[in-house]
């Protein structure tokens, strides 16, 4: 049987992690790179970390992902990695060409010491880096944080250096989406439009890691925050950072030019929904119109309609924090029981925001930062759930225990939809909640006996 | 296989130009020996491989953590693999190579399991070696059953702060009573996962070879499966074949393998070995200590397969045997052929280009074979010269600074154990006969004007692609969307696009179909909207 | 065990219809009223038949369904429902004063030969039918045709009563959707909008059976067609007629008014969709945006990159001809073998269509008209499949015979987003196609032995 | 359930008069004898009821067909079920009505089945009975095992075409040698789903009940299940508590009914009526013919159910059964009062519409008065003045057109079966003390100006939604969705909501549950969003 060899009893680990609930910061640097225009994300390491990330987006995006690695070897460990980053960016700039080029560091080149802005700073100096071409680099060393930090430091990166402050306000907020799906800010921005809002929307991966089958493959496609867009961030209005991973750029941003944030949990789900056009309300001043409201009474249509199969399930979570902050908060609000919800990032955002949403409906729910999926099955072979909404790891869990299993969140290495169908926004939570209420009903109709066997649900 | 490639050699010729242009005066000059259009005509033909990869080059390549945790090490499901380093090394290879595995009797079985360190900064600052002993005892008590063996695995920052993980290995071996093997396999060792492979090698050769002291014989015609990983189950469909027989395998090395299998090992009669590149260390290692020959096997394509399991009953010279296996083979032929036929009618004179990893790019070829189907472009991830040239090149080979760090092990014949399964004479006519001690290489059996491109890197394959617009690309996971972007498809060679057996005769059928599907599939033709034609 | 009593030997049936596909026109006819905005659908008969269709509607949207009846009872039988008829009209005027009405008739009041027009003709005179309100409508006897001809005569009555041809020609189309979900209609409208055609969508169910939860029930939803576009539609450039079912309104607008029209299968799946572009490109001489190009590159690059999952497999289809049509040539056009493919209603178009379709790659598919889902279960009894797609009562066959079943067409009384989530359009394609990708992956995953477990798919 | 209506007199008024203009008039002059403000001080208080509704008015109701294949005749799973009529009669009464049915040892099982004639223009032209017979021929010839009765229920056209189905059935009763009955229970005939369940009484009293003559006594303190459909398993609930108080059940109309007891039925010692609206023609019946007494008894709420068990107990007077009455009472009421005092904390005071059936919008309010819920109107969708006001009603009750239609059986006691169960002085006794025999209705349960409101229109539901904003409504289908877009929740007490069982104490928990859920879910809090409140 899957798992057969996890005991129950649940025994403290002070250094070995099973099954983690996370990976390293690269791919999150390599991700968020992967969001701006004409950009060649560049692992600076050994070549394997850069295989791995390109090779486990992919599997994720069934996409192809692009980018280049400073292949070390002995050597460049020994001396140091500036001679292969050196010649890294003179063989991308006569094969490939790029318009940016970020840089991020592996835990190799971070223990070697290398100094990436002076390299890049030297490269620049000595023609290596042609006039026009942009380079922004991220320092992410493995060994601090999870795929999240690097995600967040790459955004950063974004800020520190192309944001500018002409002086000249832009009538237009920058919207930070987070770690999400490429459909999440795709729909993001419909929903800023439709809100009649100007953004700019940051790193954007839509058009990048979703891209039509047309027979010609575009190295560089076309989505992606332009530079242009980058830049004009520090002029604009306002912020609105979505998710703690995206704070970080958020208040870089209100260091270096002064533009004024807010940290709203990701829009899924109503209320976090609700809070989000609220922001955006208050920092414009517009109206929502009837279209979005309308589709905020689907969603509450279909909370309403369905609430008899959500109500009291217990669920077990694991994704990362602002993930599972705001799943965890819509399914409070629609009445089912987060009883453990975990994440292997540390978050103390996540672990406090969850014990907010929890504490009056789901008082003893277990949650717990820094956790892995080993500790997750052992919680729930103590006490088990109705659901388990993780992301594809999750499915050895529900095998083992026979428990039906939404998959969510990052990575989804198994199924497809994801970077097609969104969860942010009315619409999107209406497509998480329908996939999770049809699941709950798809276990309901293989478990009840043909006696009971329903044909109206 | 031997045809000629139909792109003619001008056009073969201007190819290689244009890729060659594209690059950097110095990149050029590198990439030149790496981009090789075959010549039958002339002796001993070179090219060049195992070597650095520019800097900034999207390359397929990964690096040595991949190569021994990932491909030879990981396997063993009864085993507990930690990976001492930062979390991403050990979710990265976290079931991603699809070695099937099954649980035996004693449910031991920790495949689906991650296991690492998670070093975080205050350990790279101050050392993680006694987190890893930490570690190691903590897998080792919360499980029960034991595991039969603990593997440790450094990544890249291991090496650089110095972690003792082989002093580790031995202190806990005594106190857990139970072997822990480290392997210093950081990803900057080498070029490629090659440098891996070898550590792997080195590393069950000390540990796990021959330390069965108990058992000292196998009855039968005994076989080790080697370097065969069993992705998509096809081990077992060569076990299949190879119990029909009458073939007992004692170990694979790895997929589906067995530590108590792996220290009876040396008393197989015969080592096959399938994956040249990841396992001929061990191979040569196990000949020199035990006297055990080894025969270059291949099961992908049925005449291929055909060809090989003849070279077995040769080795064992037994007429039963070989009676046994004439009757297998009529039999498994004629059923697969059968099932072919449909396949092939719709498959015949389509093209392929195959880039994989350091044997299917040349094991592959002979079942495309099968189908109808040319291989007019192949090449290895990272194999060494004698995959494309033979193992005869092997003296030709400079050891250059990447390889010189990994270590050769000096093997002398076991004072006690050493026990040739054949008489002298008999292994002096076989050696001759190249039925065992032998690999050819992938050069010998590319036609005229083909084309071998080592460790090609993404703008080659753009090229290639535009210009020989192949029927079908087989090749590996960060290339497969781009290729198929191009509207050719592409079949993944190294995870079989989690489809398979491929190997021996129903793998042979199982993969017909799969190219079917692929080079015939009906959603192609839609790439293009009506308007647009 | 489910249906086990079910043999498999099929003997042909005369007179018996068990386990029916299909149901009776008048709720066809109703479902096609409600795409009017204002309307009040109008049941002429007994009040079981109006009590039906509302629950069934009612569990098929979860939405509230409005429509009155004639109530008759044995005296109405006797002497005629003309009183009835009357009565219902004041008694709906005072109390509900709708915009428009439409009656269908029933089994019963065609049974008697009530003459509707007449009726209305002298309701309208003698003031119970007030100044400025329409009525208008179809004969659905029930013992003619199914749900799906009730649809079509309904809609034909729309253009019957209310079409016009002023002389002035207006630049758009006409587009008949076909018995179709709110979703499908409001993605058609949007795709039209994308393709900058100005359009008359009729019957326009969209914001009339999906509406928001807002605390506060419309009778009148603000959906529908309005009379004065139906009005307009006289007017019109051209009229696209999808699926069959909407051909009878297309046919009797270029009668009554000349607008020319073509039929094309119901825009679902690549080929299909292809068709419609191409039609309105024909027809407005338009170009195909960009948006709308990388949608169907999208649903192309879906189809390349799951092949392998859904080549070979055997599928049994049942529902309603146009759609079977449009899902019998999607499967194809990805690989799948449409083996079984069979509908409840009486129509050559699908007999036809589905051959032309399977004829070489599906040479020995069973195709039939007139049949029931007693039938195909037989069917699948003799040769099981991979896959069922069927409405909600194929339930119990996949239940019974073990088949992962994907829901499609009407209705789907268990499940929920069907109401939500277009099948129309490459968007909708991609919908479903990701449903039936992942239905077939749900079950590989079920069924694979723990050794073969895959974690990428 | 005694308790004033929280809505103030004046209120309620005002509420009905504003229900009333809207009408035409003539409608509003019948209409206002169907909306009662209930008065406990008014002897015999009466209420209009079992009338026709007017034509254009949005209403619950559905048809005879409805209440007799749909809901008396259909839950009998052993059986094949046949509509004679165009399809689409047949295809709604597919399994919608939830009546749950346990396929017994001998395989059959027709439940999921819908069998129609499915009649075309040329039947309908040419007369339906020859494609009536063939039909049921072939239902009878495409099974095997063969049913156990074959029922022919016509719908509208049929009796205007003039089919002769009566005939028919006896002519295939002969031929296939098991009872094939007909019902003519045709759309239009009655006002209401009544009629269609006094038909399928007629049809099951003359064909069925009795028809076991080999059976001669059934032992012990036995009893049939009438009126109880088994949605959502109910009568599986009230037989576990039956059982466990050593009461056996013979028959059940119908839900989880098999035809065999059917036949039985008669050997039953007292017949236990829990909807009396459907099923009291059977028990009237069947207490003339064999002198099987009945019970109005409420299986809803544990007080009722208390109270309706303890009647039986009364009834058998036996000290023994009457103990263990009272220990299993003791029991259930415990751990049922135990888990209902949690909901009942977060349900105390709140408000409830109910408009089901003709047994339900009575039986629930004692279920909502266990969870300290208030209905505060109430009415049926079909009922009689006798299942308002009580039978002391009955003779009041005029005859008119659409009533005279609906055949009245004669019914004589059985000259050889007639058995009263207990003796004629214990009988009149019971009588007395309206243990047996009697039912007086919803009224004397509904406190001092609640409402009743006969066939609820939709008008009228919109108005006091609009002026009372009750907590939770009980409803069904069609109107499930308006009352919840007004924002407020909705329980389906035809189909429970696809949940249940709510009979007895573990559907009393069970029901309390859902009630919670609807009353107290969150969802219901977004209704609007922040910035509009």
């Amino acid at each position: 049987m899957m798992l057969e060899l996890t005991p129950k009893e649940i025994i403290e680990r002070k250094a070995l992690r099973i099954n983690p609930a996370k990976t390293c910061q690269p791919i999150g640097a390599m991700y968020a790179a992967l969001g701006i225009h004409g950009c060649l994300p560049h692992s600076h390491g050994s070549q394997g970390c850069c295989a791995y990330h390109r090779s486990h987006l992919t599997r994720h995006y069934k996409e192809p992902i692009m980018a280049a690695t400073s292949s070390f070897t002995e050597g460049a460990a020994v001396f140091g990695g500036s001679a292969n980053l050196r010649q890294a960016f003179t063989t991308m700039y006569k094969l490939y060409n790029p318009d940016v080029i970020a840089v991020n560091t592996t835990c190799l080149s971070e223990t070697i010491g290398d100094d990436i802005p002076t390299i890049i700073r030297e490269a620049r100096e000595s023609g290596i880096i042609p006039e026009g071409k942009t380079v922004i680099h991220a320092n992410t060393p493995s060994y601090v944080g999870t795929h999240i930090t690097g995600w967040s430091n790459m955004t950063e990166a974004m800020v520190k250096y192309l944001s500018e402050k002409t002086g000249t306000t832009k009538n237009q907020l920058n919207v930070i989406p987070g770690y999400v799906e490429p459909s999440d800010v795709r729909h993001l921005k419909q929903f800023l439009q439709t809100l009649g809002v100007e953004s700019v929307v940051f790193p954007d991966t839509s058009d990048v890691v979703d891209t039509p089958q047309t027979g010609d493959f575009r190295m560089y496609p076309k989505g992606g925050t332009t530079v242009e867009a980058l830049r004009s961030t520090g002029d604009s209005l306002y912020t609105l950072a979505l998710g703690d991973a995206s704070k970080a750029a958020a208040v870089a941003l209100e260091n270096k030019c002064q533009v004024p944030y807010k940290v709203l949990d990701l829009p899924v789900g109503i209320a976090a929904c609700d809070r989000f056009v609220q922001a955006v309300i208050e920092t414009t001043g517009i109206e929502p119109p009837e279209s979005l409201m309308d589709e905020r009474g689907k969603l509450v249509d279909l909370m309403t309609d369905w609430q008899q199969y959500l109500y009291g399930k217990r669920v077990a979570l694991s994704g990362d924090p602002d993930q599972m902050v705001a799943v965890t908060e819509f399914l409070v609000s629609c009445g089912a029981k987060p009883v453990y919800v975990i994440t292997g990032t540390v978050s103390p955002y996540f672990v406090t925001r969850c014990k907010e949403i929890l504490k009056d409906w789901v008082p003893d729910a277990v949650i717990r930062d820094n956790a892995d999926l080993f500790y997750l099955h052992q919680l729930i072979k103590n006490k088990p759930v109705d659901l388990l909404i993780s992301n594809v790891y999750g499915k050895y869990i529900a095998r083992a225990e026979d428990i039906p299993l939404v998959r969510y969140g990052w990575p989804i290495l198994d199924r497809v939809g994801h970077s097609l169908f969104p969860s942010f926004g009315y619409r999107g939570s209406m497509h998480l909640l329908c996939n999770i209420i049809n699941t709950i009903l798809e276990r309901k109709d293989r478990d009840d006996p043909d006696e009971v066997f329903e044909l109206v649900l | 296989m031997l045809s000629r490639s139909p792109i003619s050699k001008e056009e073969t010729r201007e190819t290689v130009e244009e890729i060659l242009e594209a690059y950097p005066a110095k990149v050029a000059k590198k990439r030149s020996k790496h981009v090789i259009i075959r010549n039958p005509e002339e002796i001993d033909q070179e090219i060049a491989a195992n070597e650095r990869t520019t800097p900034g080059i999207i390359t397929q390549r990964g690096c040595a953590y991949a190569g021994c945790k990932g491909v030879v090490v990981g396997p063993f499901g009864d085993c507990i693999h930690i990976v001492h380093g930062p979390i991403g090394c050990s979710y990265y290879a976290w079931m991603t190579r699809r070695n099937q595995y099954k649980t035996r009797e004693d449910g031991r079985n920790w495949l689906n399991y991650s296991f690492s360190t998670d070093l975080q900064e205050e350990d790279i600052v101050f050392g993680g070696i006694n987190k890893l002993k930490t570690a190691v005892r903590e897998a080792y008590n919360i499980f029960d059953p034991k595991p039969k063996s603990i593997t440790i695995h450094a990544t890249c920052p291991v090496g650089l702060i110095g972690d003792d993980i082989q002093g580790a290995a031995k202190e806990l071996t005594e106190e857990l009573g139970l072997p822990v093997v480290a392997f210093n396999c950081e990803g900057y060792k080498g070029v490629s996962q090659s440098a891996g492979h070898h550590i792997a090698n080195n590393g069950f050769f000390k540990h796990w070879i021959g330390t069965d002291t108990e058992t000292e014989e196998i009855e039968g015609f005994t076989v080790n499966l080697m370097g065969e990983y069993n992705i998509g189950g096809d081990a077992w469909e060569i076990e299949r074949v190879l119990e029909k027989c009458g073939i007992k395998t004692v170990a694979t090395f790895s997929g589906d393998g067995t530590y108590d299998a792996a220290t009876k090992a040396h008393l197989a009669k015969v080592n096959l070995v399938m994956c040249h590149r990841s396992i001929n260390y061990m191979a040569t290692m196990m000949e020199t200590k035990y006297g055990v020959p080894w025969i270059k096997v291949n099961f992908i394509g049925i005449h291929a397969f055909a060809k090989s399991i003849r070279k077995v009953a040769r080795f064992f010279d037994n007429p039963e045997l070989t009676a046994r296996v004439e009757e297998v083979l009529t039999e498994e032929i004629a059923l697969a052929e059968a099932q072919l036929a449909e396949y092939r009618k719709r498959l015949e004179g389509k093209t392929v280009f195959l880039f994989v990893g350091g044997s299917r790019a040349h094991h592959y070829q002979e079942l495309f074979a099968d189908l109808g189907m040319k291989t007019i472009v192949a090449g290895y991830e990272f194999a060494h010269r004698d995959d494309y040239e033979g193992r005869q090149a092997l003296p030709k080979i400079r050891v250059d600074a990447d390889s010189r760090n990994i270590e050769e092990l000096e093997v002398e014949p076991d004072p006690e154990r050493y026990n040739p399964t054949r008489p002298p004479e008999v292994l002096e006519q076989l050696r001759e006969e190249k039925v065992i001690g032998d690999y050819e290489g992938m050069m010998p059996d590319m036609g005229e004007d083909t084309l071998l491109v080592d460790n090609i890197s993404h703008h080659e394959l753009d090229v290639l692609i535009k210009r020989f617009k192949p029927d079908l690309i087989g090749s590996g996971i960060k290339d497969k969307y781009i290729i198929e972007k191009f509207g050719i498809p592409c079949k993944q060679l190294h995870s079989y696009d989690y489809g398979g057996p491929f190997a021996g005769f129903r793998g042979a059928v199982n993969f017909a179909k799969d190219v079917d599907l692929r080079v015939n599939g009906q959603a192609w033709k839609y790439i293009k909207a009506p308007w647009q034609k």
